[in-house]
């Protein structure tokens, strides 16, 4: 089982966008009933359902002198770094996208999201998204750097940046055993760039919902779904880069990929019942002087075991 | 897409840089001018090294030119907050008696 | 139709509320959110995202000028309700959900809005200013900002005029809304109420108000579970649910003690030590940093819950649906119970030199029950 | 045929996208602009096979424009509502100077006897990269490394205002920092 998945043809592209769209939904449905349980209500599974139909019914609406192309490029953007991000990831034997430099590919994608999100604040010329904008870049400077780092440590242990062969590298151990800080640092990324749970003060209610604040209709479902289409992707591609890929008994090598990263993004999705925000303010310092410190050394051990080893 | 056309392209990109770099007062601009320039060296080093010399050392060169940018870049940022904060002002022209 | 139908149906399931609390009519603030909660709809952020905008009170002249410009805000399909009594709010909502339902009446309205342009967004008031330094001695853009009068989890009715650096509150001038305009408009002390006679209310509403403000904090602190929880206790203590309210407190005091994560977010926050509340006039028992007010305010509703003033159990299940006898037509209903009076003053004072989100949980965290309605201009 | 229609497109879009940044009306359109110049150059880039140059490109352009957009902001004041953005000084002596540099640019670019391919490319581009950095040219990488460390230390002494004696105290002794707003980590 230790063979590297072969690239397939582009006209799958739509399986991996449909199988991406169920990942997102599925996270929708969740935090909708853990939502719904927490309030009380006993509709909570039906509300993403619910929340599409009222904006598709909704009007479009735009703000005064607003930069509207910056604005729609930013509120679609998101959806579209996620299904760019999918191409890399393998499917047990499949991936859409062989990419030598895969692991480097994922990182320049998620670098996009600080200009998405900015975007769709500045855009709306509001005051009050505009301020949210600020906010996701000021968490950027401090999620990015231990980000990049975390994607070091299994791109290391493999000597490969090709994602098919990170994940073929561990059929003994999966690499979340051995660099759990790593792991952990490359999550909150994840959670980071979906604008997602302690780290959503940029769409705040103290802002009046930040960057979302003047997005209404079809817009503001774009960029919903967005989000949570950046959480199932960040989960799915942490599958071959900590999660041992399709290894797994009895299953099948696809259904092993799509069963950790639902397994994955459920946790992530429950992560914002749990969690506080981590304003941009406090976690700065969080960020530079104790997730990067100790990503560097994740990298440092990880590099002595490879050469030792 | 020959050594000649991804070198016209390179020097088209490194003239609209330089125009930007001379003729723009905000030093975020001028900065912007040589980003530009230093896009198009990019684009012609890595344009020469495949059609020309296709060793690997030479792609270390492009790394190079990428430290250079963010060094520029962050230098750049540097000094033009610490002008700011100085003269409360962000043109060059302000700026003109730096030269010595 | 039938797809659009099906599609209206759906869409009411989940409708979005912007409310809108006149001063002084916090009861049925509070109403309209039990009632919504049960229907299952939410609670909008902001204009862009709301369906059903509710006016809760009737609002002096300045107020009504920022209602119509939210009401034009809305992206439709939009409905508007005014209520003024807890009593009235399951029919409010009611009519509201009968208009949004009415495909045609969007549809018309829909078209009305269509030759008047763009929205008249709030948004548009960035206007290029003067620089000034910033806290770092930085010169920066000034960005004048109005913060209120509706804003999510804010004091109904402040107006804090803030100048901006990024997302820096540099000064600030606040002021209530509607100041010195009739009953609506002005702050209802406790004393001289006419009201003070309900007395069975009072120990409960002042539990709730304090829990009341705690879920508002605990919400800007960006935890909406436990802001749910201190909302369920809220709504438990006026329908008269006393034991249960009391035991899900303790609970909800546990949790938010336990949570190491919201100690670190709010500690050191908005320091505020005794003498420099004494100057601002600020209630003696606001000092510490927002965590320990925080903690003091759940405190307090545990006090007043358990408090001596708790004589009454299960008495005043009236206040919410039948609603206390005595209230003069077209005055407020509400009792404001309990709680000094703060001055908006004070807060314009404890919010410069901090960001946004940092000053919206200080002020949370003032527990505010009334503000005074004289202005600092 | 895809190749040369890919990189002609691409061309077609750096170059516009470059001349856009100096006439956009906006701040943010122009800081945008550049990095849709940045991405086309670093799609162009993997089009000539050097796929970790390519990438990176795009990953540290479409993050420097983020923060310049940020930058240009915070000096100037702007707003989405374009407001008519003159900056430009001397414009009368820019416009020639830079055509003139075109011209003899585009003159070597086409007329110049290029050599023909010496030597062919290494099967994996990017691990002969990596090798290749790793062993003969650590040196270059790690003068690259200390110069970056310098410019950190040197960016932040430049644009700092606060000291570390304003902030723990004239003899260094104050247990917590006297920041304007408490950060994250207790020091």
């Amino acid at each position: 089982m230790a063979e590297v998945p072969a690239a397939v043809s582009g006209g799958w592209a739509p399986v991996a966008a449909v199988l991406l769209g169920a990942l997102a939904v599925a996270a929708a449905l969740l935090d909708g009933a853990l939502a719904g349980r927490a309030a009380g209500v006993r509709s909570g599974m039906g509300r993403p359902v619910g929340e599409v139909a009222r904006l598709l019914r909704q009007r479009r609406r735009t703000t005064v002198a607003a930069d509207r192309l910056l604005w729609r490029i930013g509120g679609a953007g998101l959806l579209g770094m996620a299904l760019m991000i999918i191409t890399v990831v393998p499917l047990g034997r499949w991936t859409l996208f062989d990419l030598d430099v895969g692991v480097v590919w994922v990182n320049a994608l998620d670098v996009l999201a600080w200009a998405f999100v900015w975007l769709t604040g500045w855009g709306a010329n509001s005051a009050y998204a505009l301020v949210g904008g600020y906010r996701f870049l000021a968490h950027g400077l401090a999620y990015e750097l231990p980000l990049m780092f975390a994607l070091v440590a299994p791109a290391v242990a493999a000597s490969s940046l090709r994602v098919g062969e990170v994940a073929a590298a561990q059929q003994g151990l999966w690499f979340v055993v051995w660099m759990p800080v790593a792991f952990v640092v490359y999550c909150l990324g994840v959670v980071a760039i979906a604008v997602w749970g302690p780290f959503s003060p940029a769409l705040g209610r103290d802002v009046a919902g930040g960057v979302t604040a003047e997005l209404s209709g079809v817009d503001r479902l774009l960029f919903l779904a967005g989000r949570y289409a950046l959480l199932a992707a960040g989960a799915a591609f942490a599958v071959p880069m900590f999660l041992g890929g399709g290894a797994g008994p009895l299953l099948p090598a696809w259904a092993w990929v799509l069963v950790k990263a639902t397994v994955l993004l459920a946790g992530l999705v429950w992560l914002r019942r749990r969690a506080p925000a981590l304003r941009p303010d406090v976690f700065m310092e969080v960020g530079w002087l104790v997730l990067l410190p100790a990503v560097l050394l994740q990298d440092l051990l990880v590099a002595v075991v490879v050469i030792g080893g | 897409m020959t050594v000649r056309t991804v070198l016209l392209v390179a020097a088209a990109l490194i003239s609209v840089g330089l125009y930007g770099a001379l003729s723009q007062q905000v030093v975020v601009m001028v900065m912007m001018g040589l980003e530009l320039m230093l896009n198009g060296l990019i684009l012609a080093v890595a344009g020469l090294w495949w059609f020309c010399a296709p060793d690997p050392s030479g792609q270390v060169l492009l790394l190079v030119i990428l430290a250079a940018m963010t060094v520029e870049m962050a230098m750049g940022f540097a000094v033009a907050t610490s002008l700011h904060r100085v003269r409360r002002s962000d043109l060059t022209d302000t700026a003109a008696d730096l030269s010595g | 139709m039938g797809v659009s139908g099906a599609l209206a149906r759906l869409a009411l399931r989940h409708a979005h509320l912007l409310v809108i609390e006149v001063p002084g009519y916090w009861l049925t603030r509070v109403a309209v959110e039990r009632l919504a909660g049960v229907r299952g709809w939410r609670l909008a952020v902001s204009p862009a995202d709301a369906d059903i905008l509710v006016v809760c009170g009737s609002p002096g002249p300045e107020l009504a000028l920022v209602v119509a410009s939210l009401w034009e805000q809305l992206p439709g399909p939009r409905a508007r309700i005014d209520v003024t009594t807890p009593d009235l709010v399951a029919a409010g909502l009611d009519q509201a959900a009968a208009m949004l339902r009415d495909t045609p009446g969007q549809r018309r309205d829909s078209t009305a809005r269509d030759g008047r342009g763009f929205d008249d967004a709030a948004g548009g008031d960035i206007a290029l200013a003067h620089g000034s330094a910033d806290r770092d001695g930085l010169e920066m853009d000034v960005l004048h900002v109005r913060l209120g009068p509706v804003l999510p989890e804010w004091p109904a009715g402040l107006v804090l005029r803030a100048h901006l650096h990024g997302d820096l509150i540099a000064e600030a001038q606040a002021g209530v809304i509607d100041a010195g305009h009739g009953p609506a408009g002005g702050a209802h002390v406790a004393g001289g109420d006419p009201s003070d006679e309900v007395r069975p209310a009072v120990a409960g509403e002042v539990a709730a108000r304090r829990c009341d403000n705690a879920a508002r904090l605990l919400a800007l602190a960006g935890w909406p579970d436990a802001a749910g929880g201190a909302r369920a206790i809220r709504d438990r203590l006026l329908t008269g649910e006393r034991s249960a309210a009391t035991a899900e407190l303790a609970r909800l005091r546990r949790r938010v003690r336990r949570s190491w994560l919201l100690r670190w977010s709010l500690r050191r926050v908005g320091p505020l030590p005794p003498d420099e509340l004494a100057r601002l006039g600020l209630a003696p028992d606001l000092t510490g940093d927002v965590w320990d007010r925080l903690n003091g305010m759940l405190g307090r509703a545990a006090v007043a819950v358990g408090g001596p003033a708790g004589v009454v159990d299960g008495g005043p299940a009236g206040v919410v649906d039948g609603g206390p006898a005595g209230v003069a037509v077209g005055g407020p209903v509400d009792v404001v119970v309990g709680g000094p009076v703060t001055s908006p003053a004070a807060v314009a004072s404890v919010v410069s030199g901090w960001d946004v989100a940092t000053a919206r949980l200080i002020v949370a965290s003032l527990d505010i029950t009334a503000l005074d309605v004289v202005t600092d201009g | 045929m895809v190749t040369h229609l890919a990189f002609w497109g691409l061309a077609v879009i750096a170059v516009l996208a470059g001349v856009a940044v100096f006439v956009v009306n906006s701040m943010a359109r122009a800081s945008y602009s550049l990095a849709l110049s940045f991405i086309a150059v670093g799609l162009q880039v993997l089009l000539l096979q050097q796929l970790y140059v390519g990438v990176l490109v795009i990953l540290m352009m479409v993050m420097e424009m983020a923060i310049m957009a940020v930058y240009m902001n915070m000096f100037m004041g702007m707003n989405p509502a374009m407001m008519s953005m003159n900056m430009v000084h001397g414009a009368r002596h820019a416009l020639p100077v830079s055509v003139g540099v075109f011209l003899l640019l585009a003159a070597g670019a086409l007329f110049a006897p290029w050599p023909s391919r010496r030597g062919s490319p290494p099967a994996d581009v990017t691990a002969a990269l990596g090798v290749e950095l790793m062993g003969p040219k650590m040196l270059a990488m790690a003068v690259v490394g200390v110069v970056m460390a310098a410019t950190i230390v040197s960016g932040i002494v430049l644009a700092a205002h606060r000291t570390r004696y304003d902030r723990f105290g004239d003899d260094l002794r104050r247990r917590r920092p006297a920041d304007p707003q408490p950060g994250g980590v207790r020091r």
